[in-house]
């Protein structure tokens, strides 16, 4: 996870996905781009591609990754 | 967003869903009426035409047109100077987000060209061939410089590089000088050393792959309009009209509401026509000569200057213990973006292992730049590649430790609630069901003859939702119009829509037109692409009808002047809820239609979604294999595939989807690669060199529907065109093993390279 | 462009030699278009031969056959008659290309062309055709393996044609046959092809045998050695195997997209002996 | 530059065109005479979209010139049904699924056409090989050869 400098696992206090990009973005600049574009979301298991006003709950386990799309 | 008070299908008895009808488009198909691209025409239009680049690698050092501007005939040139340059901007476009300061230069070359077919000028003239002369008569002084065409050789330090501002991404520290390497991804779960220790078995192996083509029989082919009031109008063959919109938009400067883009039928796509290549220009040119410009593209074009996917260099190594679980596996991808940034190595990355239930996993992914065409997708994405060598690695273990490959495979199997290492937890799934269908069919035990041998291989693809909206207006007859944003890439995908309206309104099939709405008539729509047609537009279409319905309810309840509450849609009607206290005649839809016009206007229903919660696709392919040990050639005898997706809104097209896709697999792994010369010249553009599977190569391709709902669609819909492309490759390897003892490390499995491996296992022996 | 259809052989000689520039014979066109449209050749002046008679006729010639260098070759894989004396030259001509192109090729313009993967050519050379060639100085007859030169030359003056072929009469317990190797069963062009053809005396012995191979040179040839290794034998396994490496011996090849040299050396001598096995066996149903 | 006066029949119907001499057939039918069922897929006879029959024989549309269809007759996929009537092969191919994007369709369907004329009855292996030039990217063929074998099956009155 170069664009956190190492970190892999981060805790963070956000009430939905876009509340998790600020944070994101606040703590790691270099992964401002790559939040503004080409990343989806596991919210607890279940992927979530641009739906920046998807609630996230205090206890959810979240997982970023790069957007999926196809042929 | 997922369909809210979703009624399951499962509890209402289907009458269309999974029903055969007739396609709402064949008929146009089979007399020859069905407008493409190409048969689209305009008074008074210029034929455009490229120039393309030479070099596989060149600084453009100066452009003379004024000998092609001055012959007569010739209305219009385009060069670099007529496009402005893009900053760095990233913006979805099918495969992966792209960057417009890539996206113009590859539509037209500013300071190199980076490959054979470079688009470097473009003319418009009044006939095919005065615009054929007038390329001949434009000057471009190159300055040619080194070339690199290999993937393992870009990577290497003193590569020629081909954009000196490239730093790879995705390293730390930051390198302090430029590469061809893009980005560097990693994906990681567990302990990958820790879990090695505990294997038994450790199989590492290297594995390489050459650029295959989506191979569309419709060679790309567009007609722009542009009136002097600054709008512009295009009829283009595409997977996406809103996403060319918004590319042509950028890349021209106009509000996007200044071009309306139709789609066209189109001629086969698989991912090959999510790009904009000639569209741009051709607004361009006509924006300059004042008349309609049509483009078409000769196949040689579209092999040298559209999207292949991806040549690579793949590294596996795998571990399982004795009694057959996988204890750890690691990958290294390398893949040939083309000459811009922007391969499906992520995607690749993210497919690698994940049929596969694993606590430890290390996938790296490169993303290199090569002087070849930028890669486009080409269905499933990157993920065909990756998985030749994981399902190879998977069966030589299973070998190893004397396992069935199939019951291997079983002991590892990733289920419902299983954590992938990219991100998310499965929820049901149906790859068990496809292996068990796999070892219960008579294919699997039927007996082999001599120098025949039996492969099997799996795949997976996630499936996705994205951005869609469907409209459906009930006319005064009772009959329905439906308007989808999402292009029939020719699955059928109009007749599947119409096939879930007619089940939510109770009424034949018939009765329902589906069309493609252009840009202007619908909210966006997201490329069809990534299995998402049936999944995400059927999702649209089916709140699109229960919000006409919802409408009927409550114009019944003013009509027969009852309260909406008492209202309830069954069987085509509007008709007291059981239990109600109310009585009161049912209304058709036909007689609401009727009455409509009268009672407060028509009735319309429309939905504009971001589709979440799309089901993984997962499929079990079963190959029989001979090999002619004289000469190499392998012949495909017998071919079976197995697969989960969701729900079969209608079987034949689903059928069609998993055979079409097989075969496109097969000719991958056997004979379609891109062969270049020293020169960074492609050798064999065209049909005759490059290799396509034709009618007489191939056998029936058996296919076996497994039904897995996806609880996220209201009809169960996963998706089904990407998966069955993913396993050839690594079946027909595992077939040709099995028939001669020799395992193939390279695609295509090509009889000089068969015959190569078979002499060099002779010479092992001998020797 | 120019575009004359005469319909005599002395007119259409008249306008080759008559033009100052650039001038192509126009048979089927199934080579000839493709190298328009790729620019790679602009003639000044095409001159169709497909209406002329002698060109486009197939018939009898002192038990043998005369098949006019412009007739197509769909018609002549429906001819049952030159069928049954010549399956080999049938096969040859039944792999041009597909249905489509065999319905506008002819075994005169794959000659011409002069392709060194030309089907049908090992095959005429095996079987000893012979070609009628005209031109201003009048008419000649050339055995076909003295036509092609290299890729994309024979040795025509610019205004000769070639009218006809002569398939000459058989002796009995004759047979021929072509094999060519490619990756698809169709749709491509030979990496290796073989014509064999042979006769049997009457002890089961071979007294005659030609063998040619295509695409493992500059241009389609005859290997005499091959055939050497067939006569006086019974075609056995140890004559064949002998006929495979004089097949492979006389292979100088290239690498190619097609096929690189040690894969065309190897199954020169693969398909050459495949196709000797078939021309065997057709020659032993023949009484 | 000099254009040639081309008469000919097109689908049963007297046409006349003027055409350049390296045009090709296919580019007279769907430039001058605006029959554009006939598709080009790559221009030089690898592919079989462009598929047409002349005098009866069927050859690829994109090598053959204008000028030499003077005085012959062609048929096109426009031609192949009869009024609302659907030819069987038409028929077979929308009832067996075995179109997709469409685009080969009309040359597999005279090509089909053209081997149903000689041989009603053909196995699985000759339809494979008399279609074998006309490319499908979609299918896999697997539907497209059942259709023509039950169309066959249905003209045989079998």
């Amino acid at each position: 996870m170069p664009y956190t400098r190492g970190e892999v696992r981060i805790a963070i206090e956000a009430a939905n996905v876009r509340q998790l990009f600020e944070a994101l973005g606040v703590r790691f600049p270099d992964l401002r781009a790559q939040l503004d574009n080409d990343l989806a979301i596991a919210i607890d298991g279940e992927i979530y591609q641009d739906a920046l006003l998807q609630p996230i709950s205090g206890t959810s386990e979240i997982y970023v990754f790069p957007k999926i799309a196809g042929g | 967003m997922t369909v809210s008070t979703m009624i399951k299908y499962e509890q209402k008895e289907l009458k269309v869903v999974g029903t055969r009808p007739l396609r709402p488009d064949g008929v146009d198909k089979v007399t020859g009426r069905a407008r493409y691209a190409a048969d689209y025409n305009m008074p008074g239009q210029l034929i455009g035409k490229v120039l393309r680049s030479p070099h596989a690698h060149a600084r453009i050092k100066s452009i003379d047109t004024s000998a092609a501007e001055a012959l007569p005939g010739v209305k219009a040139v385009v060069t670099r100077e007529d496009f402005p340059d893009m900053a760095v901007e990233y913006a979805a476009a099918g495969e992966l987000t792209i960057n417009f300061r890539d996206v113009t230069r590859n539509m037209m070359a500013r300071e190199k060209v980076l490959y054979d077919g470079h688009p470097a000028a473009a003319v418009a003239a009044t006939s095919e061939s005065i615009a054929r002369k007038a390329l001949k008569l434009i000057k471009i002084d190159y300055e040619v410089l080194p070339h690199v065409i290999d993937v393992v050789e870009a990577m290497r330090p003193d590569a020629p590089l081909l954009h000196e501002e490239q730093y790879t991404e995705g390293v730390t520290p930051k390198p302090d000088r430029p590469s061809n390497v893009a980005k560097r991804m990693v994906f990681a779960r567990g302990d990958v050393e820790a879990g090695f220790k505990q294997a038994d078995v450790i199989v590492e192996r290297e594995f390489n792959t050459k650029p295959v083509h989506q191979g569309y029989i419709e060679p790309q082919a567009c007609l722009a309009s542009y009136t002097e009031d600054g709008q512009a109008e295009l009829w283009t063959s595409t997977q996406g009209h809103f996403v060319f919109r918004a590319q042509c938009a950028k890349v021209l400067q106009m509000d996007v509401s200044k071009i309306r883009v139709t789609p066209t039928e189109i001629g086969g796509g698989f991912g090959g026509k999510n790009n904009i290549y000639n569209e741009p220009l051709a607004i361009a040119l006509s924006r300059k000569s004042h008349r309609p410009v049509k483009m078409v593209m000769t196949r040689e074009e579209v092999f040298r200057a559209t999207g292949p996917t991806s040549g690579a260099n793949v590294k596996i190594k795998m571990g399982c213990t004795r009694d057959g679980r996988i204890a750890a596996a690691q990958a290294e991808l390398n893949f040939q973006a083309g000459a811009f940034p922007g391969s499906s190595v992520p995607m690749a990355s993210m497919c690698t292992f994940t049929r596969y239930d694993l606590a430890n996993v290390r996938v790296v992914g490169n993303d290199v730049t090569v002087n070849r065409p930028k890669v486009a997708a080409y269905r499933a994405p990157g993920a065909p590649i990756a998985v030749f060598g994981v399902e190879s690695v998977v069966d030589e273990m299973a070998k190893k430790l004397g396992i069935d490959p199939i019951e291997f495979r079983l002991r590892n199997a990733a289920r419902e609630g299983t954590q992938t290492y990219y991100g998310p937890k499965f929820g049901p799934i149906g790859f068990i069901e496809t292996l068990e269908q796999a070892r219960a069919h008579p294919h699997y035990s039927a007996p082999l003859g001599p120098n025949q041998g039996r492969g099997i291989a799996t795949g997976f693809w996630f499936n996705i939702g994205n951005e869609t909206s469907a409209a459906l207006n009930v006319n005064e007859d009772g009959t329905v119009t439906l308007m989808l944003g999402t292009v029939d890439v020719a699955g059928g995908s109009r007749a599947a829509m119409a096939m879930m309206v007619a089940e939510e309104l109770g009424i034949d099939v018939d009765k329902v037109r589906p069309i493609i709405g252009d840009t202007s008539s619908l909210g966006f729509n997201f490329i069809t692409a990534g299995s998402r047609g049936t999944f995400a537009s059927g999702m649209a279409t089916v709140v699109a009808a229960r919000q006409a319905i919802e409408k009927m309810r409550q114009r019944v309840a003013k009509i027969r002047e009852v309260p909406v509450e008492e209202v309830v849609w069954k069987n085509g009607q509007a008709q007291p809820v059981e239990d109600g206290t109310r009585q009161f005649a049912p209304m058709s839809l036909a007689e609401i239609a009727k009455v409509a016009g009268k009672t407060g206007g028509s009735i319309a229903g429309h939905a504009e979604i971001n589709a979440q919660g799309a089901g993984p696709g997962f499929g079990t392919h079963i190959v029989d294999v001979e090999v002619d040990k004289q000469t190499g050639l392998v012949k495909i005898v017998r071919y079976t595939i197995v697969q989960d997706v969701g729900k079969a809104i209608h079987p034949a097209y689903v059928e069609g989807q998993l055979q079409g896709g097989a075969a496109q697999g097969i000719g991958w792994a056997l004979n379609e690669e891109y062969v270049y010369g020293a020169d960074g010249l492609l050798q064999n553009p065209g049909f005759l060199d490059y290799r396509v599977p034709v009618a007489s190569d191939l056998p029936f391709i058996d296919t076996v529907i497994v039904e897995v709902p996806n609880p996220n669609h209201p009809y169960g819909v996963r998706g089904c065109g990407e998966v069955p492309i993913i396993a050839p490759m690594a079946a027909i390897a595992n077939a040709i093993e099995s028939a001669i003892g020799i395992r193939l490390f390279e695609q295509p499995m090509s009889p000089p390279r068969v015959l190569k491996a078979i002499e060099a296992e002779e010479a092992r022996r001998g020797a | 462009m120019r575009y004359e259809a005469p319909k005599t052989v002395a007119a259409a000689v008249a306008l080759l030699s008559g033009v100052k520039g650039q001038a192509r014979v126009l048979a089927g066109g199934t080579d000839l278009l493709i190298q328009m449209r790729a620019g790679r050749i602009e003639p000044e002046l095409l001159v169709d031969i497909k209406g002329i008679p002698e060109m486009t006729s197939i018939v009898a010639e002192d038990g043998g056959f005369r098949v006019g260098a412009a007739v197509t070759c769909m018609e002549l894989v429906e001819h049952t008659a030159f069928a049954r004396a010549w399956p080999g030259v049938t096969d040859g001509v039944r792999l041009i290309g597909s249905i489509q192109v065999k319905g506008r090729a002819t075994m005169g313009g794959n000659l011409c062309n002069a392709s060194p993967a030309a089907d049908s050519v090992p095959a005429m050379m095996a079987a000893g055709a012979v070609a009628r060639i005209v031109g201003p100085k009048g008419m000649r007859d050339a055995p076909v393996e003295n036509i092609p030169t290299g890729p994309g030359r024979t040795s025509l003056a610019r205004d000769e044609i070639v009218i006809s072929f002569l398939l000459p009469r058989r002796a009995p317990r004759s047979g021929d046959a072509y094999l060519r190797f490619t990756p698809r069963t169709e749709m491509d062009i030979a990496v290796v092809g073989a014509g064999v053809n042979l006769t049997l005396g009457d002890e089961g012995l071979c007294t005659q045998a030609r063998v040619a191979l295509g695409a493992v040179a500059e241009h389609a040839m005859l290997v005499p050695d091959a055939a050497a290794m067939l006569i006086g034998t019974s075609v056995d396994t140890a004559a064949l195997d002998r006929l495979a490496a004089a097949a492979s011996a006389a292979c100088r090849p290239i690498d190619d997209k097609r096929g690189t040299k040690a894969f065309r050396i190897k199954v020169a001598g693969v398909i050459a002996r495949r196709a000797a096995e078939i021309a065997l066996q057709r020659a032993g149903r023949q009484g | 530059m000099a254009r040639h006066h081309v008469t000919a029949t097109v689908n049963g119907d007297a046409v006349e065109f003027l055409c350049e001499t390296q045009q090709t057939l296919l580019e007279v039918l769907r430039d001058e005479l605006r029959l554009t069922g006939t598709k080009e897929g790559c221009g030089t006879g690898d592919c079989g979209a462009c598929t047409v029959t002349v005098d009866g024989r069927l050859v690829c549309s994109c090598l053959v010139l204008g000028v030499e269809a003077e005085g012959k007759s062609i048929q096109t996929i426009e031609g192949m049904a009869t009024g609302k009537d659907l030819h069987p092969l038409q028929r077979k191919f929308l009832e067996h699924a075995a179109l997709q994007c469409g685009i080969c369709t009309p040359g597999i369907l005279i090509a089909a056409r053209s081997l149903l004329e000689r041989n009603p009855d053909p196995t699985e292996e000759e339809v494979r090989f008399w279609l074998a030039g006309n490319l499908c990217r979609c299918t896999g063929y697997h539907k497209v050869v059942e259709a023509v074998l039950d169309a066959a099956r249905e003209l045989r009155g079998a």
